[in-house]
C-alpha cells in the first residue's frame, strides 16, 4: 500500500543525544525522513499535547531521521521530555529545500535554526569552501559546532561561533561577524536559518552584495500541506512555497523581518 | 468561439464558476489576490466570529485515506479585524463567511462591513466540529429563520447561505434558509468523522471528532446539489471534493450555478482553479455550450 | 503465545472479527461456506424481504474515486426461498438481513427462520435507497421501536439493528433499538450519494441516487461506533470501509466488537478475511493484546 | 489521472458491421478495450435503458474495440439499434482468460459466444493447428466464418460450420460434429462458449478424452467485479473467478450445465 504522508507516520524514538541543558536531539527509524531535503520539515504529533512543525534534522547513522527540540512552551518542553522508547508521529516531508549552489558558500544559523543548514552540509561537493556562523546567546547554548566540523572535514572549511555575551568564540551578534567577513571575502551562496530578524539582516546584507542567498521562514502552521492559511507570510504560504525563499524574493514581501500571524490569524510584530 | 464561463449565484456576478472554500487559505487579503489572480471566481474568506479566535490545539488536519480530517476549531481573527484588514480592496471579488450562535452576533458582524466592498456573506450554518455554531445552529430550523431574516434585513448584498448534513433533515434548513429569503445555497460543508491511529490508540485529531472532506464525500455533495436543486428554487454553489473539472461539471449538472474548492488545492496547490476554469471551458467547447446556465441542472431532466 | 482473535458481540460468538457485509456476495449457502473457509468469522445474506424483489434495472453499481455507488434495489429471492436454501446448512455461521416496513413483514420472515441453524438476525433499518423501507424505517423511531420488540418476542436467537445516516438523528433510531431490547448494532450502510456522467449528462445508476460505500466513508463510519459506544451500553460491529487490518483495528479501538467487510472484497477479493485476521493477530502479539476485547473501545480513554 | 476502471467509460460508436439478420458488431475507439484478453468481457453501459455484460469484440483497426451483440430482449435491442455517432459506457475489462496452450487446438463456439473464441485466434502462434467448430440454427445465423479464415490464413486450419437445419455446411448439433473429430483426432485443448448446455456437452466430450478443456461462462451480472454475488455458480463468482474455468473443476461445479440464478437470485433451470 502507498504510503499517505499527510498522516502521521508513528515512529519510537530510539535514541536520545544531549545538545544543550535546553536542547535535544531525538533520533527514531524510517527511511523517508532520513533522506529528506535540506529545508523540509515534519508536523509533529506529540500525542496528547499538540503537533508543531520541526526541521527533519540528519542522524549520522542510515535510515534514520531526527528531530533537535529547543524546550520553550508546553508542547516543544513536553516533547523534550520524551523518553527514548516512547511515540511520535510523524507528517510529511513537506516543503521545498534550499538550492544547492558550489563554490563559496556561507550558513549562517541560530538556534534550531542550524537543522537544516547541518542536512545542508551533507548535500555539499568535496570541492566547496565553506564557512558555518554559528550564533547563540551564551556558551552552553552553542550545539553542532562538532558535528558540523565532523561533516565537513573533507572541505575546507571554518566554523565560527558568535555569541552575544562572548562566554565562547566571538563576542556579538551573528550578523556582526558576517559584516566583517562579507568586506573581505565573495560568495557563491548564502543560506540562513534562525530567528526572523537575524534572517532579515542576513538578507539584506548578501542582498547588498549581489550574493545568492536563501532563507527558511518559520510561520504559524496546522496543517504543513498548503490548506488552512495559517502560514501566511504576504501572499505566500510558508509551508507550501516555502520554507525557503530567495533573497531577492523576501526583500519585496511586507512581512518578512516585520510581522507575523498568531493562532487566531492576526498580524504581531517581531 | 469561446464559450464564456461566467456566472451568475443569484445576484452575484462571477467571471469564473470556481470559488475558493471557505477555511482554505483564507485568511489575508494578500493570498485572495493571488488566488483570484490564479484563476478563482470568488474568494471566501474563513469563517469569522465576533471575537477572534485560537481553535483547537494541533493536531488541526490529517490525511486520511480518501481525503482529509479537519478540526481546526473555526480559528479566525474576528469580524472586526478581518473587516480593517480588506476595507482598502476594490478589486478582488470577498465573500466573508460569518459564523455564531445568536442573531445579534450576525447582525454585529454585519455592521463591520458595511463600508468594505464585498460580494456577499456565507452563513456557516454547518461547521460539524464546534458547539453551538455550525451544524449545531443549522440542525435548528427556527433559529436559522430567525437569522437569516436579521442578517438579510441588515445586508445590502446578497445573502447565501452554507448547509451540511447534521443530525437532522439539512433538506428543512435549506428549506427554512429559502423561506426568509436566503439568495443562494452552498453545499456542502465537511462530515463528521474521526480517524484513530492504531499505534498509539488515540484519535488522530486534538477534538476527536472533526469533518471529512475531499474526494471521499463528493458522490455525497453532488446527490445534495441534485436533491437541493430538485426541490428548490434557488442558486445553488457545490462543494465537497472537486479536485478536477469534470467533478466540477459534475456539480453544475447536478443543478450548482458555481463550484467551491478546498481540499484539492492541498495537492494540486493554487494552479488547480484555472486547470478547472479551463478544462470547463474545453468541454463547453466540445458539448457547443456556450454559458454556463445552458449547463445548471440538467441532469435533473433524465 | 498467539492472541486469541475469538470475540463476542453480545451473546452470538464468532470465532474471527470479520464478517461478511450483507448484500455483498450473499446470495448462496456455497459462497457463504467458501468465505467462511477463506477466514470470514460470518456471514451476513443479503436483505431479504418477504417476496422475491428483482431490484433495479442495471447499472446498479458503479465505481467512483473513493468508493463505489450502488443502487442494487435489495434484489433478493424472498425470505421463504432463502430459508429453504439453506436450511441444510449446519456449519457456516450465519446471520440473516430483513428488510421490510410492516412489523407483520419481519414476523412473517423470522418464522421461515424458526427451523434453520443461524447465529442471529441483521435487521436493515438503513438501506438509503428504496422506498418505504432501510432509512425510512430506520428514520422513523417509534416504528423502529414496534419492530424490534416484535421481532425480539419471536425470535429465539439474537437481534441486531443496522443503522445509517438518513435524515434524522441516527442516534435516536440506536436509542430506540436500545431501549426495545436490541441485542447489538451495526453501523454503519452505505450513505446516499450519487454519481453523474458528464459525457452524457445523465446519472450513472439507473436508480439515479444509490448509496456510497468504500473506503470514502470509513472516516464517518469510524465516528458513528465512537458515539454509539460513547454514549450506548450496546455490542456494536463496525462496518463501512473497512479494507485492511488497520482499519478493522480502528473500528474495534473506537468501540466495535467485530467488524464486516463489504466493497473491499471487490478489491482485493475473497483472501481479505484471513489478510485482516492475521494483520490484527499480529498486531495484538506486537501489542501484547491477548483478547480482542482487550481493545476494544479503548481510544475513548483518550 | 489514473483510469477507474470500474466507472463507465463513455465511447462513441464509430462504425457499425451488419453481421446477421440480427447481429450487429458496434466498433468504437479505446486501447484499453482494444487490447484485453481473450474472454474478458466489459459491463456495457446503455444510458437510459440498461447495463449488460458483453465480450469485448476485436477489432481489425489498430486501437479499436468492439462489441458483437444480438438483438434479444429490450436492452439487447436498444443496443442493437444504436447508431454511429451514439455513446456507449464501458468498464471494465473484468475476467480472467484463456489460458492459451500450443499445438492442435478446437474451438467450439456457438452464437456471440464466438466473440472471445475470436479473439482467442489473435493470440494464436503459427505452427499452432486449429479447428473452428461454429453452431447456429440456420444459414443466415451464421457469422465471423470469413473473419475466422482471415485470422487463420498464416496456420494450417479448418473452419467447420454446422446448422441445426442444415440450410448451410454441415447438418446437426455442433457437438455431435465435434464427436465425430475426436473418434480420429487428438487436441491439446479445446475452448468452448456459447449456450451453456452445448458448453456442458463439450466439455464432458473433451474431459472424456483428457484434453484440456476451458469454457467461458456466462451469469446473470450487476457489478462485474466481485462485489454484488448475483453471478454466482455454486461456490464460485463467473465474473470474478472467471469467465474462463478449466473443464475438470466445472464438471465437479453443481451448477454448470443445469441450473442459473435470475435477477432475484432464484435457480432456475437451463
Ligand atoms: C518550519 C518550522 C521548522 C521548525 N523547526 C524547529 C526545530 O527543528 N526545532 C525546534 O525546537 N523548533 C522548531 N520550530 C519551532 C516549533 O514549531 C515551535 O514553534 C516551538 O517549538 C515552540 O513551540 P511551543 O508550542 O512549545 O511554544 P509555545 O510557547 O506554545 O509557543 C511559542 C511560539 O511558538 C510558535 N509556535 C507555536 N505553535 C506553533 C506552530 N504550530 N507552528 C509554528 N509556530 C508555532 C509561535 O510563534 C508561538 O508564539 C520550527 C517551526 C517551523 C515553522
Ligand atoms: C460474460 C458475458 C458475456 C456476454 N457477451 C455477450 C456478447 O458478446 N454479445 C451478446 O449479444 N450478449 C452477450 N452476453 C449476454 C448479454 O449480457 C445479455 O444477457 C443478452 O444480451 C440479453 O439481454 P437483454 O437484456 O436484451 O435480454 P432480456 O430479455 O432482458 O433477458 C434475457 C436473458 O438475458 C440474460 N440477462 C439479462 N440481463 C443480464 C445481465 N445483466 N447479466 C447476465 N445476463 C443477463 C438473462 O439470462 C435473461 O433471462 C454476455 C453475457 C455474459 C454474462
Ligand atoms: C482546514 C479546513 C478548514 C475549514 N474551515 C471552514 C470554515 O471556516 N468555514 C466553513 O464554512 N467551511 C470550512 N471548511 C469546509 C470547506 O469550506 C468545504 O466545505 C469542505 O472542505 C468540503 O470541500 P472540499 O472537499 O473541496 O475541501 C473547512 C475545511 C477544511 C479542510
Ligand atoms: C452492492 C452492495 C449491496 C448492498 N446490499 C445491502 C443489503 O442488502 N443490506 C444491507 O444492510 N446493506 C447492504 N449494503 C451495504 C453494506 O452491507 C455495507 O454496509 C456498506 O457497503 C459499507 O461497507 P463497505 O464500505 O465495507 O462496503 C450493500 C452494499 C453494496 C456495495
Ligand atoms: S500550515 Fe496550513 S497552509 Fe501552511
Ligand atoms: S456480477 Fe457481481 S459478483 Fe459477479
Amino acid at each position: 500500500m502507498q504510503r499517505n504522508f499527510n498522516k502521521p507516520l508513528v515512529v519510537k524514538i530510539e535514541k536520545i543525544i544531549e545538545e544543550t541543558p535546553t536542547v535535544r536531539t531525538l533520533v527514531f527509524s524510517d527511511e523517508v525522513f532520513a533522506n529528506v531535503l535540506p529545508g523540509q520539515f515534519a508536523m509533529v504529533w506529540i500525542p496528547g499535547v499538540n503537533e508543531l512543525p520541526m526541521s527533519v534534522m540528519i542522524s549520522l547513522e542510515k535510515g534514520k531521521g531526527a528531530l533537535t527540540v529547543r524546550k520553550h512552551g508546553v508542547a516543544s518542553t513536553s516533547l523534550y521530555n520524551f523518553k527514548v522508547g516512547d511515540y511520535i508521529g510523524m507528517r510529511g516531508p513537506y516543503g521545498n529545500s534550499f538550492t544547492i549552489k558550489q563554490g563559496k558558500l556561507l550558513l549562517v544559523g541560530g538556534g534550531t535554526g542550524l537543522v537544516p543548514l547541518m542536512r545542508l552540509l551533507t548535500f555539499l561537493k568535496k570541492t566547496d569552501e565553506v564557512i558555518v556562523l554559528i550564533g547563540a546567546k551564551t556558551k552552553e547554548e552553542v550545539f553542532f559546532e562538532k558535528l558540523a566540523n565532523q561533516l565537513l572535514e573533507h572541505n575546507k572549511h571554518e566554523i565560527i561561533v558568535v555569541t552575544e555575551d562572548g562566554t565562547y568564540g566571538k563576542s556579538g551578534l551573528v550578523t556582526d561577524e558576517m559584516e566583517n567577513l562579507l568586506s573581505e571575502k565573495k560568495f557563491d551562496a548564502v543560506y540562513t536559518c534562525g530567528p526572523e530578524k537575524m534572517m532579515h539582516k542576513v538578507v539584506q546584507l548578501a542582498h547588498a552584495k549581489k550574493f545568492h542567498v536563501q532563507a527558511s521562514l518559520e510561520r504559524m502552521m496546522k496543517c504543513g500541506m498548503g490548506i488552512c492559511g495559517s502560514c501566511c507570510a504576504d501572499e505566500v504560504l510558508v509551508c507550501r512555497d516555502g520554507t525557503v525563499f530567495d533573497g531577492d524574493y523576501l526583500l519585496s514581501n511586507k512581512e518578512f523581518g516585520y510581522t507575523h500571524r498568531n493562532k487566531a490569524g492576526i498580524l504581531e510584530n517581531y | 468561439m469561446k464559450p464564456d464561463i461566467s456566472t451568475k449565484v443569484g445576484q452575484i456576478e462571477l467571471e469564473r464558476p470556481t470559488m475558493l472554500a471557505s477555511g482554505i487559505l483564507g485568511i489575508s487579503l494578500e493570498v485572495f489576490a493571488r488566488l483570484y489572480k490564479d484563476g478563482a471566481g470568488a474568494l471566501v474568506t474563513k469563517s469569522l466570529s465576533k471575537e477572534p479566535w485560537d481553535g483547537y490545539p494541533n493536531p488541526t488536519i490529517v490525511g486520511v485515506k480518501s481525503g482529509y480530517l479537519n478540526a481546526v476549531g473555526l480559528s479566525n481573527p474576528g469580524a472586526p479585524y478581518f473587516a480593517k484588514m480588506i476595507e482598502s480592496n476594490t478589486t478582488v471579488p470577498i465573500i466573508v463567511s460569518l459564523v455564531g450562535s445568536l442573531e445579534e452576533d450576525f447582525v454585529f458582524m454585519i455592521k463591520q462591513f458595511e463600508n468594505v466592498k464585498i460580494l456577499g456573506y456565507e452563513l456557516n450554518l454547518s461547521c460539524p466540529h464546534v458547539e453551538k455554531v455550525g451544524l449545531d445552529v443549522g440542525d435548528d430550523p427556527d433559529l436559522v429563520k430567525k437569522i437569516v431574516k436579521s442578517v438579510k434585513s441588515h445586508s445590502k448584498v446578497p445573502v447565501i447561505a452554507k448547509v451540511g448534513l447534521g443530525s437532522s433533515d439539512y433538506l428543512e434548513t435549506v428549506s427554512a434558509a429559502c423561506e426568509s429569503g436566503i439568495d443562494g445555497i452552498t453545499a456542502i460543508n465537511t462530515i463528521r468523522a474521526m480517524g484513530i491511529d492504531v499505534e498509539t490508540t488515540r484519535p488522530l485529531l486534538s477534538n476527536k471528532i472533526g469533518g471529512l472532506s475531499g474526494s471521499a464525500i463528493k458522490p455525497i455533495a453532488v446527490r445534495c446539489v441534485y436533491e437541493i436543486s430538485s426541490k428548490f428554487d434557488i442558486p445553488i454553489i457545490g462543494c465537497g471534493g472537486v479536485s478536477d473539472w469534470e467533478d466540477a461539471v459534475e456539480f453544475i449538472l447536478a443543478g450548482a450555478s458555481a463550484v467551491q474548492i478546498g481540499s484539492a488545492i492541498g495537492e494540486k496547490w493554487t494552479g488547480i482553479f484555472s486547470e478547472i476554469n479551463n478544462g470547463i471551458s474545453k468541454y463547453m467547447e466540445k458539448k457547443g455550450i456556450s454559458k454556463i446556465n445552458e449547463m445548471i441542472g440538467i441532469a435533473k431532466k433524465f
